[in-house]
């Protein structure tokens, strides 16, 4: 550690492209030390190129960087380590199968004779657990896939403190948390700052943001648009420097009103591929010609409700109800065929073939649909007309049916997918996070495309982290929180604040909105 | 590509092969293939020799493939440069494809061995492996209460346990070991003869293990029928400090590493089956050698020597078991179970 | 942890329980001959009869646990076997063969083995070569060149009759009853298999190397951002499955067999698969794929046994034993947890 | 986009096999014997005269067969090493169908045709049934269908060998052969004397390819199978049960094999007899298939280019003292290289052909 008054970080004039895409277009970033310093801006923004870029993953196409005051090249994350720069990834970098201890020494084992030092290296951990006043020494032992998100996230910390690190990079961190860990993690950061470490904090929540940082950096199209400080600016201001406009939340004129019950569940309890409860009795209804959102921090149970009412999960106990008819224990291609469409929310994996075309795409569900499969044979021809009136309406780039989905753009793979689901009028569409990594432009005309449909007698179920989103498309809000609806709410009524503290699991004090249920 | 002649003319000079030109012999090999170190190189072996002594181009062909044989049959019958003047087959695997192939070139000539079909163009070949087994279990019947001792290694005179390694356990080898058990109780009722099957003709250290088992279980001498396989047996008698039976050659002199283990060997003269067969070629004396000629003690042509090291120091009971067991069954008297072409049931 | 989560963690227990159960049921019920049955011969030949298997599967799983299925275990082994018989040949000339020649057989064979491989490493590792089909093709090649090349040395398609490694006596522990006979008067490629099989256990679970592997095959970029080559550490771990197949082969060949069969499928005759098998079904712990290893090897054995004591099944029938003891336990035991990166190439993001 | 992959693959495919021929011939120089030689009998013995480009036909016609029974698994994301099992069990349901039947069926041609029908039928059920099974095993139990599979070709090789031995062996033979079929069960030769290779056969194999492409390409079965194949998680997404999936792959695949056995037991040996005699055509198809990209019509080339290997392997076998495992060996490297297409790639882009720089 340098005791010079030198930045941290000093990142001056950073490019990065990826082929066409300028993923990082001259940004300027400086890390003053022992604060936290976050880094804002929408999907696709270039903020996890940019710290990637610092930790020594991508080669910078342009740019220096300056680690205390020293201009540094990282060749690989190991150089960036041995500067003192950690990176806590979105996902994280630990090996399942393997131990605490095991993970944290990783590539940096201490040993004795060949063998690792299990007890040097206990002590060592134990050292950096007691400064910082991390409570994993009781876990060392544990394997990582026993582990709650929260406590691995803890190990990544800890792992980057140990070897060394006094600069830390977290990317989202707070996105796979519990309100409860986000707390937790902010107690963490402070102390770690308190005893010099300088933080680089990547979040969607522009409130986290204000709550700990003391300098916000906003990027945009890779470009940064600013560094204004954390305690002085508002949302509102963030919210313009990140899209560039002032942020509308005008309300939707509504043209026809809610019809009969459209699809109904009733006490689902739902469990997750390692036989965890993730959904725990759980009541909805969603009517035609409405939309339903449930808003909710990723992980409380979304995916395994989402995917038990497609039928691509079974569920344990409760029932699905579509338009009458009990559908609990049929498969997802009856699910299909009876009309409910669904925009997963992992388009890469599922909602498209990397290697097909978008022809063969345009027929990934619609295999028994009619008329572009009759008799079991495909009409081919149906089905790549088919695909060209999606590339059209929905404007996909490069606008050719016979590219590779996987060569698409995610936004452009967003709207095919968003597209196919929407053409065949189905009853009841369930949409998972449906802009996700999607331009502007399309996420309004998405959103339009959803409010017509829906005027049109729709039935509609819309899972989405962005709250601005669901606010602005459901008629009716619920709020999840560990598998559970905690409320139910009319959402031009409630403000991001009270949405906030339903998330974190906190009832509201009276019930409002009139809303069903 | 053409070069060769093509395939339209097939008219063959049958009466080719008399003492002027060279005389063209293929052979086509078992499915164990050439290297089993047993009928396959013995028939080789008979036909290298007649190449010495006579001007015989030899072709060796190793098919083991059973559904290639009716292919191989005629590709061989059909050929033209060379025009094979005899073409011999290994194995029974041959007879179903030689059926329709000795019909179809009749001109040809055939030899084959272990089977035989009835045309005027084939000779079968047939040698009597349950008689030569039936001598091996006289051999292993006499010796297995006598005392020996060669080298370290020794036999269990108080024990009367011997044992059979067998490949694949089905009709022909069955017929190895029915007839050898025959053979041990005609020598004595008491004696005890454990029997195991490899399951194949090449893993060696399955046969060395099942005959360690079988010398652990008191076994003192282990006849083998496993052609490549069998040389584990041998490897077990040495380890064991017993001795075991070698089969189709005198394996003493094959096998010379084993002479310390090896007592005797169940031998039948392939050798001198095809020797006898390709002079008869060379001599023009087809009919003398074609037709089924089934070979057995009677012909000298199956036997059991005695070990090159060893056979020396055996009792003289062995040699006169041998012989008189041997004019038993060729008089009749003795009848061996089994056939020369295997077991029935 | 349910029921079956407790079967598949302790599979080996489970599976060994079961034979164990299902042999001393059958000689209660059955009445058979359990002293004869359960000699110490027999399992003196059982340990002999795992030593190949073990050896490959130790090899295979570092491999994979790296995350590189090496499915051409089987091909390496014949060229293991075939290398081995052939060094002893060459290198005593016109000599006869004595005890150093062997031991620089099997040498050459390990190296040549780990040669070998370092083609088939760059294949799948540098050129993203599928895995199981170069894995596939290596078992062709084996099959194809194995013979071949002894054909090219000896005019058929198996080796002269070779000597074997010598057994080592230990004074007066080899007087131990049963446990002499089994550890101190046995060849001493059983030792050192045992040997291998402890090291392979402690180099994977208590060195930074073993670390290493697991996270290459379980996560490499946790081991690439931690600073360590990935593929680096599958280089080391491919090549080491190469030298442990040939020393398998070479076992055969001429550590206890006596020179190289050919024949068929040749003298490996399947043990290359059945490695596999052992390490899956000892999840992928050394020990585990040695005491899998030596349950096939008491499971031949004792079908063996059954012949030599007179309750015989047609040979043919018994022969299927192991088998169909794999299917049966890999039905039963079912769920192998294959480290989560085996079959993908890792690219680092780094450029 | 489509068009540029098949050209690639073809073009994978060609060099290849150059280069595994190449090597061949450098190690037939290498070991003293002649390289040219070597070279023009193989091409003389696959396709010389007509006896020999009925071999070669024969040879194809059960690659083309067993190779299309391996392509519909792989492409199916299924590796299904058992179609030399499910080849095996097929054929031996041919010759108990036509051996039983026999007797009670009228004789000539019309029972011949009869015959050969049913017998075919049975094979593909049989196939089939022994394919479901490492489905099975694999969509319920997960067990590892590369070793169960693998497990079952030893399984059925050594079942069908006992039972023929201990059960249809006729009396007075010892070879593990069962009876010859019936004069009239016999595919006609028509213009090949051969007695072992029909143009029927062959065309039975060319239906068949074409057939299962139709199928992969043109029907929704085809599409949930292939989908599988690349994505299982988009085929899940897409109303796929991925579990009842690879049980029907690994069941179409061991049906195609079943009629490879069909067709082996009544056009090419004509009785039935041990399987271990039998060529591996199970697994020279994983080759087949793997050249053919695991394309149902590209396994025709394929297997036409295997085929004529395999018969130019038989005639240096017996024409040249060049031991014929060579040409095993050199089957294996071709495999090899086509598992590396970025071998190819990676050479090509330093020689400047085309292909971007990363
Ligand atoms: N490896 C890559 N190859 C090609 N393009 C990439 C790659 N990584 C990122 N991009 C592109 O670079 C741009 C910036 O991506 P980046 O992941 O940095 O965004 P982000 O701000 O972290 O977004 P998010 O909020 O979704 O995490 C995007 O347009 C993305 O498509
Ligand atoms: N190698 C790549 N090539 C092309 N595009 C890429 C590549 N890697 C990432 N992208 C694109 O970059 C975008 C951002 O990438 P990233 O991995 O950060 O995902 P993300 O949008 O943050 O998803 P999530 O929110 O689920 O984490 C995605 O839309 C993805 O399509
Ligand atoms: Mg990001
Ligand atoms: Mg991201």
């Amino acid at each position: 550690m340098s005791g010079s008054g030198a930045p941290a970080v000093e990142l001056d004039a950073i490019t990065k492209r990826f082929g066409d895409v300028i993923a990082n277009d001259g940004v300027d970033l400086t890390l003053e030390r022992g604060t936290v310093h976050a880094l804002v801006g929408e999907n696709g923004a270039g903020k996890t190129t940019l710290m990637s870029v610092l930790y020594g993953l991508y080669e910078p196409d342009g740019g220096t960087i300056c680690v205390d005051g020293q201009p540094r090249t990282f060749d690989s994350p190991r150089d960036a380590i041995d500067a003192g720069v950690g990176m806590i990834h979105q996902h994280f970098q630990l090996v399942d199968t393997m131990t605490v201890l095991q993970n944290v020494v990783l590539g940096h084992e201490p040993t004795d004779n060949g063998l690792v030092d299990q007890d040097s290296a206990r002590a060592a951990i134990d050292e950096v657990c007691s400064t910082y006043g991390f409570d994993i020494d009781k876990h060392l032992d544990t394997r990582i896939e026993d582990l709650g998100v929260g406590v691995q996230q803890r190990v990544e910390i800890v792992k980057s403190l140990y070897r060394g690190a006094d600069t830390l990079i977290l990317d989202e961190p707070t996105a796979v948390l519990t309100p409860q860990e986000v707390d937790e993690l902010f107690d963490v950061m402070a102390e770690l700052t308190d005893r010099g470490q300088s933080l680089i904090f990547i979040t969607h929540k522009l409130d986290e943001a204000m709550a700990v940082a003391d300098d916000i950096t906003v990027l945009r199209d890779g470009e940064s648009v600013g560094t204004v400080d954390g305690a002085s600016t508002s949302e509102q201001e963030l919210a313009r420097m990140m899209v560039g406009r002032d942020v509308l939340f005008e309300g939707q004129e509504r043209t026809t009103e809610p019809g009969s019950v459209t699809l109904d569940v009733a006490d689902l309890r739902v469990q997750d591929d390692r036989g965890l409860e993730q959904v725990s009795g759980i009541d909805l209804s969603v009517r035609s010609g409405e939309v339903l959102g449930i808003a909710g921090v990723d992980g409380n149970g979304q995916a395994e409700l989402v995917e038990a009412i497609t039928g691509l999960r079974p569920v344990e106990s409760g029932t699905v109800t579509f338009e009458g008819r009990d559908i609990t224990e049929t498969s997802r291609r009856d699910r299909i065929e009876a009309g409910i469409a669904y925009i997963p929310e992992d388009r890469q994996s599922e909602g498209l073939v990397q290697e097909y075309d978008l022809v063969r795409n345009a027929l990934l569900g619609n295999q028994t649909i009619e008329p572009f499969v009759e008799n079991g044979f495909v009409d081919w021809d149906r089905v790549r007309e088919h695909a060209a009136e999606i590339v059209a309406e929905y404007d996909v780039q490069p606008p050719h049916v016979e590219a590779d989905a996987g060569s698409l753009s995610g936004g452009n793979q967003q709207k095919f997918v968003v597209g196919r689901e929407l053409r065949h009028d189905p009853d009841l569409v369930v949409a998972s996070h449906p802009t996700r990594g999607v331009d502007i432009g399309s996420i309004e005309f998405i959103h339009g495309r959803l409010h017509e449909m829906r005027d049109e007698g729709m039935a509609i179920l819309l899972v989405s982290s962005k709250l601005d989103e669901v606010q602005k498309l459901s008629d009716r809000l619920a709020v999840i929180h560990e598998g559970e609806f905690v409320d139910v709410v009319d959402p031009d009524a409630v403000t991001e604040g009270e949405l906030g503290l339903l998330m974190a699991g906190r009832e509201r004090a009276a019930a409002d909105g009139g809303v069903e249920r | 590509l053409t070069g060769d002649g093509g395939d339209g003319d097939t008219e063959t000079d049958t009466t080719d092969g008399g003492e002027g030109g060279t005389t063209n012999i293929a052979i086509v090999s078992s499915s164990a293939g050439f290297g089993d170190r047993a009928f396959n190189d013995l028939a080789l072996e008979g036909l290298e020799n007649a190449a010495e002594e006579y001007d015989i181009e030899l072709q060796q062909v190793e098919e083991t493939n059973q559904s290639n044989y009716g292919t191989v049959q005629s590709r061989l019958a059909e050929s033209q440069n060379p025009d094979y003047d005899l073409i011999v087959l290994v194995g029974y695997q041959h007879t179903q494809a030689l059926e329709t192939n000795a019909e179809e070139y009749s001109d040809q000539r055939w030899m084959l061995i272990n089977d035989h079909i009835e045309r005027p163009n084939v000779g079968g070949y047939i040698w009597a492996n349950h008689e030569m087994s039936f001598q091996a279990g006289v051999l292993a019947g006499t010796m297995t209460t006598r005392e020996l001792t060669h080298e370290g290694n020794s036999n269990d005179p108080d024990g009367t346990t011997v044992g059979f390694v067998g490949g694949v356990d089905g009709a022909l080898i069955n017929a190895f070991e029915r007839a050898y058990v025959a053979g041990v109780e005609w020598v004595n009722k008491d004696v005890d003869v454990r029997v195991g099957y490899i399951g194949n003709y090449e893993d060696t250290q399955t046969a060395a293990n099942i005959a360690s088992s079988q010398y652990d279980a008191g076994a003192d001498i282990v006849y083998q029928a496993a052609a490549a396989a069998g040389q584990g047996v041998f490897q077990a008698a040495q380890e064991a400090n017993r001795f075991a039976i070698g089969v189709d050659a005198d394996q003493s002199v094959t096998l010379p590493d084993y002479q310390d283990v090896i007592i005797g060997s169940a031998i039948k003269r392939i050798n001198e089956g095809t020797y006898r067969v390709a002079e008869g070629i060379v001599q023009d004396n087809w009919d003398e050698v074609s037709g089924r000629n089934v070979l057995g003690l009677d012909q000298d042509a199956v036997a059991v020597v005695l070990g090159q090291a060893i056979g020396s120091k055996l009792p003289d009971a062995v040699s006169q078991n041998l012989e008189e067991s041997k004019q038993a069954i060729v008089d009749g008297d003795v009848t061996v179970p089994c056939t020369a072409a295997g077991c029935q049931d | 942890m349910s029921v079956a989560d407790y079967a598949a963690e302790h599979r080996l227990a489970v599976g060994g329980g079961l034979a164990a159960l299902a042999a001393v049921a059958a000689i209660t019920l059955l009445d058979l001959p359990g002293a004869d049955l359960l000699t110490v011969g027999a399992a003196e030949r059982s340990l002999q009869a795992a030593m190949p298997i073990a050896l490959a599967a130790i090899g295979g799983l570092y491999a994979e646990k790296s995350g590189v299925f090496n499915i051409g275990l089987e091909g390496f082994m014949i060229f293991g076997a075939l290398t081995a018989a052939a060094a002893a040949w060459l290198i005593s000339g016109e000599s006869s063969i004595t005890q150093g020649d062997l031991w620089l057989a099997i040498l050459v064979a390990v190296v040549f083995c780990a040669l070998l491989t370092v083609a088939f490493a760059v294949l799948t590792i540098r050129y993203k070569a599928d895995q199981i089909v170069a894995g596939l093709a290596v078992w062709f090649i084996g099959l194809g060149f194995g013979p071949f090349g002894a054909t090219v040395l000896w005019g058929g398609v198996s080796s002269p009759t070779l000597p074997n490694v010598n057994d080592v006596v230990i004074p007066g522990l080899a007087e131990l009853p049963v446990l002499g006979r089994l550890l101190f008067d046995t060849s001493p490629l059983v030792l050192l298999t045992l040997v291998l099989t402890v090291l392979a256990w402690v180099v994977l679970y208590r060195t930074r190397y073993g670390y290493w592997i697991q996270a290459a095959g379980e996560n490499p970029e946790a081991l690439d951002t931690a600073g360590v080559d990935v593929n680096r550490v599958r280089y080391a771990t491919v090549i080491f499955s190469g030298a442990m197949a040939g020393l398998a082969g070479a076992t055969l060949s001429v550590g206890i067999g006596s020179g190289f069969t050919g024949t068929g499928v040749t003298m490996v005759d399947g043990r290359g698969w059945i490695a596999i098998v052992a390490y899956l079904f000892g999840n992928y712990n050394p020990i585990g794929a040695f005491l899998a290893s030596l349950l096939f090897g008491a499971m031949d054995m004792l079908q063996i046994q059954l012949q030599t004591v007179g309750i015989s099944l047609p040979g043919s029938i018994t022969g299927l034993f192991p088998y169909v003891a794999v299917l049966v336990v890999l039905t039963l035991v079912g769920y192998t947890r294959v480290p989560a990166a085996v079959g993908e190439a890792y690219e680092t993001e780094s450029e | 986009m489509l068009r540029a992959s098949v050209l690639e693959r073809f073009a994978l495919a060609v060099v290849s096999t150059l280069l595994a021929l190449l090597i061949g011939s450098v190690i037939v120089w290498a070991t003293g014997y002649d390289a040219v030689e070597f070279v023009t009998s193989l091409l003389y013995g696959a396709v010389g005269n007509l006896s020999n480009v009925a071999f070669t036909l024969r040879q194809s016609t059960m690659l083309i067969l067993t190779g299309v029974a391996v392509a519909v698994a792989f492409r199916a994301g299924v590796f299904n090493i058992g179609v030399q099992g499910q080849f095996v069990v097929g054929g031996f349901a041919t010759a108990l169908t036509i051996l039983f039947l026999a007797p009670l069926l009228p004789g000539g041609p019309v029972g011949g045709v009869v015959l050969m029908v049913l017998g075919t039928i049975t094979a593909i059920v049989a196939g089939g049934a022994y394919g479901a099974l490492p489905g099975l095993m694999k969509a319920y139990a997960d067990a590892n269908e590369v070793i169960t599979t693998i497990m079952l070709n030893f399984i059925a090789s050594g079942v069908v060998y006992f039972l023929i031995d201990a059960y249809l062996r006729p009396s007075g033979t010892s070879a593990p052969n069962t009876e010859s079929f019936p004069d009239y069960v016999d595919l006609p030769g028509f213009a090949f004397g051969s007695g072992s290779f029909s143009v029927i056969g062959l065309g039975v194999a060319l239906a068949t390819a074409l057939g299962v492409y139709v199928v992969m390409a043109r029907t929704s079965f085809g599409y949930d199978l292939v989908t599988s194949g690349y994505q299982e998680s988009a085929a899940a997404y897409s109303g796929v049960d991925p579990k009842r999936t690879v049980v029907t792959t690994m069941t179409f695949s061991g049906m195609v094999a079943g009629v490879a056995g069909a067709m082996f037991a009544i056009m090419v040996l004509g009785y039935y007899s041990d399987p271990s005699t039998f060529p591996s055509f199970g697994f020279d198809a994983i080759a087949v298939s793997l050249l053919a990209a695991n394309n149902p019509l590209g396994v025709i080339p394929a297997g036409l280019l295997f085929g004529g290997l395999d018969a130019g392997g038989q005639y240096i076998g017996f024409t040249l003292d060049v031991p014929s495992e060579l040409v095993d060996g050199v089957i294996g490297l071709i495999v090899l290289f086509v598992a590396a297409p970025e071998l190819f790639r990676m050479s090509a882009r330093r020689f400047g052909l085309g292909g971007d720089d990363r």
